[in-house]
C-alpha cells in the first residue's frame, strides 16, 4: 500500500501569491512559521482557522474580503433532500481560471464543509455530498483568477420516520 | 402467547388455521430488551379480535362489546379542564420516541401525531395514515360535547372506531393525562399553529 | 358483519377528503426522485459489497474456511441469483431459511463461529464499520440484480412458513397495538414524509422487497431485511426480535413471496 | 488503516472522469451514542487524488461531509494502463491509498 501522504505538491506553487492566502498567513503566522516550506500544509493549517468558524459571515470574511456574486457559478442539489445527513452537490464554474472551490453550508454549525483546489488540467466542476444541519443556503465560493467569486441556492431537508 | 392466539383466531373469525411452523412457539423468536418485556406479546382481546388480515369480518355484537369496553376505559379530566399548553402540545406531536426497547423509560413518551396527520399547515413533514388535523378546533368549536370527543379518541380510538390503528395514547398509558392536555390545546387553541 | 379495515379505509378517506384540501401526494414523492436519481449511480452500499465479496472469498473463522463451500440454495460457491431463490427449504439444517439466517448457518457450520454473536451483533451501531452479515448479505443480493424473485413456494415447508407469516404480518400486541399491517396494508400513504409500502398487494411487495437491502441515509449504513424486520418490531414496542428467528423467517418468507414476479434491484437507497 | 476506497474511472473523449466513494464514519464530534455519551470527532481531513503522479484534485474537508464520502470530477487526458489514486487522512491520524489502473 501506498503509505505516503504526500503534501509538497499542494496546492499549485501560483497559488502561494494570492491575496487571500496572505491574508490568512497572516493570522496564522504561527502555524506558517512551523511550515514555511509546505505550502499545502500551510494552506490546510490557514484553512483549519476558517473550518472552525460559526456564522457564514466570518467564513467568508475568512476566505477573502471583496467576494462577488456570479451567474458562471452553477449550483446542482435537490430542491428538497430526504435526509440531510446526505445531500448531494455539485459545483461548477464556468469562470476561467478557477483554482479553488468552497462549499458552504449556511446554517451548519460550521458554515464551511469543504476546500478543493483544482490543478489546471482539471474541470471546474466538483461533486460531493454534504451534511444539511436544517434548510440552508447552500453557497459555492470559486477562487478564478485571483478573485473571489459565488452563488447561492437553497435546499430544503425534512424530517422523517416512526419513532426516534 | 401466539398459538394460543391462533387457534382462538382460527375459532372466532374462521380464519383457515395451519400448522404453526416452529414447534419450539414464537415467543422464543423475541427477547426481552430494556422496558420492553415478553409480556408485551400477550394480546388483549380487542388486539386478538383486530388481527385479522385485510377483508376480515367482526360480528356486530363483537364491535359493540369492543366499544363498550373502549368507551368505559376513557377518564376525562378533572374539573373539566380539557386544554393545557399548545407549545407543550406542539412538542409532543413532534416527538417520535417512547415506550421502545431502546428508549429511557424516565423520558415522558411523544405523542408522534405527525407519523399520522397533517397538523399544522407550515409542518411540512407529515404522515397520511390518518385525517388532517389541520384548522382542527377552528372548524369545529370548543363545545364541551367536542372537547369531549376528542378527548376519547385520543385516550382509546377504539371507543369510536372498533379495529383503529391509533395507539390508545391514555388507556395505554402512552402519554399522561397533562400531555393529552397539552396535545388537545394544540388542536383547538386559536393561537395553535395547528389553526392559523 | 362490518369489515372492519375497509369501513376504517372508508371513515378516514372521507375525513381526508373532507378536511384536507388540495393535498398532492404524488407530487411530493416526485421531490424524493431528484434527490434519489442524484445519488443512485453511487450508492455507498457498494462498499458494503465490496467488503463482502472480500469476506466470502477469504478463509476465517475458528476453522479458517472461506464461505465458497457454502450452499446458498443453488449449489456450494453459488452466490449470482442465489437472493432472488430465498428463502427456501434447506435439508440440511431442516427448515426454511433466508439469506442472513443461511449465512449464519454456514458461517457457524463452515468457519466455527458463535452463532449467537453473530445474530446478536449482526448490525452495524451508528458510525461503526458494516459487519460481516452486512457485507456479504448486501454482496450475495446484488449478484442477483436484474434477477426475478421466484421463492419456491411449491415448496410445502416455504408455503407453510409463508402462512405463518402471512398471520404473524397481521398480529397486534404490545402498549401502541401495532401490527406490520398497522403501516403497511394501506397504498399511497406516508409515515411523515416516507412512502409506506402496502405490502398486502403484489405491487407494494415488490416495491419494498426487491429495493433490499439498502443504504440507510440517514444512518450512513446498508442495511438488510432481517434488521428491517428486528427494527420495524422495535418500532412496534415490541421486544427485540432474534436475528434469524423463525418469525423473522417466516415474515420474510411472506414478503419475499408476495413480491415472487418482481425483478431484484438491490442494493437500494433510502432516507 | 482504513476499509479499501470504491475508485471507478472512465475515459471519455480525452478525459477522465473519477468517482471516489470512500468508506469513513466522518463523526462531527457533536452526536452522542445510545448511552448518551458524546462520540469523538473523526473525520477525513485531507484527500488526494492523482493521476500517475501528477496531483489532479486536492481537498480539505471538515466533519460537515458526509459519512461515506462520495467525490467526483474529471481531468484531462488519462490513458489505457494510467494510475489513479486517491489517498486520505483523517484527523486521527488514520490515512488510506487506493488505486486503479485506466482500462
Amino acid at each position: 500500500m501506498k503509505s505516503d501522504f504526500d503534501l509538497s505538491a499542494w496546492p499549485p506553487p501560483s497559488l502561494f501569491s494570492r491575496r487571500h492566502f496572505l491574508r490568512l498567513g497572516a493570522r496564522l503566522a504561527g502555524a506558517l512559521a512551523l511550515l514555511p516550506w509546505v505550502p499545502g500544509a500551510a494552506w490546510a493549517a490557514a484553512l483549519e482557522a476558517v473550518f472552525k468558524e460559526r456564522t457564514v459571515a466570518d467564513v467568508l470574511k475568512g476566505l477573502g474580503d471583496d467576494i462577488q456574486s456570479s451567474d458562471q457559478i452553477t449550483i446542482v442539489t435537490p430542491e428538497i433532500a430526504e435526509n440531510g445527513a446526505v445531500v448531494p452537490v455539485t459545483v461548477k464554474s464556468a469562470l476561467p481560471s478557477t483554482t479553488e472551490i468552497y462549499l458552504v453550508v449556511e446554517k451548519n454549525p460550521n458554515p464551511l464543509a469543504a476546500a478543493f483546489i483544482i490543478p489546471d488540467q482539471t474541470e471546474p466542476s466538483i461533486s460531493a455530498r454534504v451534511k444539511v444541519a436544517q434548510s440552508s443556503n447552500l453557497i459555492a465560493v470559486v477562487k478564478a483568477d485571483g478573485k473571489l467569486y459565488s452563488a447561492t441556492r437553497e435546499t430544503k431537508v425534512t424530517l422523517g420516520g416512526c419513532g426516534g | 402467547m401466539f398459538r394460543r392466539w391462533t387457534c382462538v383466531m382460527a375459532a372466532t373469525l374462521g380464519v383457515a388455521f395451519v400448522v404453526p411452523l416452529q414447534a419450539e412457539g414464537v415467543a422464543d423468536s423475541f427477547r426481552a430488551k430494556g422496558q420492553a418485556k415478553l409480556d408485551r406479546l400477550d394480546q388483549t382481546d380487542m388486539q386478538r379480535i383486530c388481527s385479522g388480515p385485510v377483508g376480515m369480518t367482526v360480528p356486530d355484537d363483537v364491535r359493540a362489546r369492543l366499544q363498550k369496553t373502549a368507551t368505559d376505559s376513557v377518564k376525562f379530566p378533572a374539573a373539566d379542564r380539557f386544554l393545557g399548553k399548545w407549545e407543550a402540545g406542539q412538542k409532543i406531536a413532534q416527538t417520535g420516541t417512547g415506550m421502545q426497547s431502546s428508549d429511557d423509560p424516565a423520558v415522558p413518551s411523544g405523542g408522534n401525531c405527525y407519523a399520522c396527520h397533517q397538523m399544522a399547515p407550515t409542518e411540512m413533514s407529515y404522515g397520511t395514515l390518518g385525517p388532517s388535523l389541520a384548522g382542527y378546533g377552528k372548524q369545529r368549536g370548543q363545545s364541551e360535547a367536542m372537547l369531549k370527543y376528542t378527548w376519547t379518541r385520543i385516550w382509546n380510538p377504539q371507543a369510536h372506531m372498533p379495529c383503529s390503528h391509533m395507539p390508545r395514547f391514555g388507556d395505554a398509558g402512552i402519554l399522561t393525562e397533562e400531555q393529552i392536555r397539552d396535545v388537545m390545546a394544540f388542536l383547538f387553541d386559536p393561537a395553535s399553529p395547528v389553526n392559523k | 358483519m362490518n369489515t372492519i379495515p375497509r369501513v376504517v379505509l372508508r371513515l378516514a378517506s372521507v375525513l381526508i377528503l373532507a378536511s384536507t384540501p388540495a393535498l398532492t401526494f404524488a407530487a411530493e414523492e416526485n421531490l424524493f426522485d431528484e434527490y434519489r436519481q442524484m445519488m443512485a449511480d453511487d450508492n455507498p452500499a457498494q462498499l458494503a459489497e465490496m467488503q463482502g465479496e472480500e469476506y466470502w472469498k477469504t478463509a476465517g473463522g475458528p476453522k479458517k474456511q472461506t464461505l465458497q463451500g457454502c450452499d446458498l440454495g443453488l449449489g456450494p460457491g453459488k452466490t449470482q441469483g442465489a437472493y432472488a431463490v430465498l428463502p427456501r427449504f434447506f435439508a440440511d439444517a431442516g427448515r426454511v431459511m433466508d439469506l442472513e439466517t443461511r449465512l449464519i448457518w454456514c458461517m457457524t457450520t463452515i468457519q466455527g463461529r458463535d452463532p449467537a454473536e453473530l445474530s446478536g451483533k449482526a448490525f452495524s451501531k451508528q458510525g461503526q464499520p458494516t459487519t460481516d452479515l452486512e457485507g456479504l448479505t448486501t454482496w450475495i443480493a446484488g449478484q442477483s440484480r436484474d434477477r426475478v424473485l421466484a421463492v419456491p413456494v411449491d415448496q410445502p415447508q416455504v408455503r407453510a412458513a409463508f402462512e405463518e407469516g402471512k398471520r404473524l404480518f397481521f398480529y397486534r400486541a404490545g402498549p401502541y397495538d401495532f401490527s406490520c399491517a398497522s403501516c403497511h396494508s394501506q397504498s399511497g400513504k406516508r409515515i411523515r414524509l416516507t412512502s409506506l409500502p402496502n405490502l398486502t398487494t403484489h405491487d407494494g411487495a415488490v416495491s419494498a422487497y426487491t429495493t433490499w437491502p439498502t443504504y440507510r441515509v440517514s444512518q450512513g449504513a446498508a442495511r438488510t431485511m432481517q434488521w428491517r424486520m428486528v427494527d420495524c418490531a422495535r418500532q412496534q414496542r415490541l421486544p427485540e426480535l432474534i436475528v434469524g428467528s423463525p418469525v423473522t423467517v417466516s415474515l420474510l418468507t411472506y414478503l419475499a413471496a408476495s413480491a415472487n414476479g418482481g425483478k431484484m434491484a438491490a442494493p437500494g437507497l433510502k432516507r | 488503516m482504513g476499509s479499501p476506497m470504491k475508485i471507478r474511472a472512465a475515459i471519455k473523449d480525452g478525459r477522465t472522469e473519477v468517482k471516489v466513494l470512500i468508506s469513513h464514519p466522518m463523526e462531527t464530534g457533536l452526536r452522542k451514542d445510545s448511552e448518551g455519551k458524546a462520540v469523538p470527532a473523526h473525520y477525513i481531513t485531507e484527500v488526494v487524488a492523482r493521476h500517475n503522479e501528477r496531483v489532479v484534485l486536492s481537498a480539505i474537508w471538515g466533519p460537515a461531509v458526509s459519512q461515506n464520502p462520495f467525490v467526483q470530477f474529471q481531468f484531462a487526458g488519462g490513458a489505457p494502463g494510467d494510475t489513479v489514486s486517491v489517498a486520505w487522512k483523517d484527523n486521527q491520524g488514520d490515512t488510506r491509498s487506493d488505486q486503479l489502473t485506466l482500462a
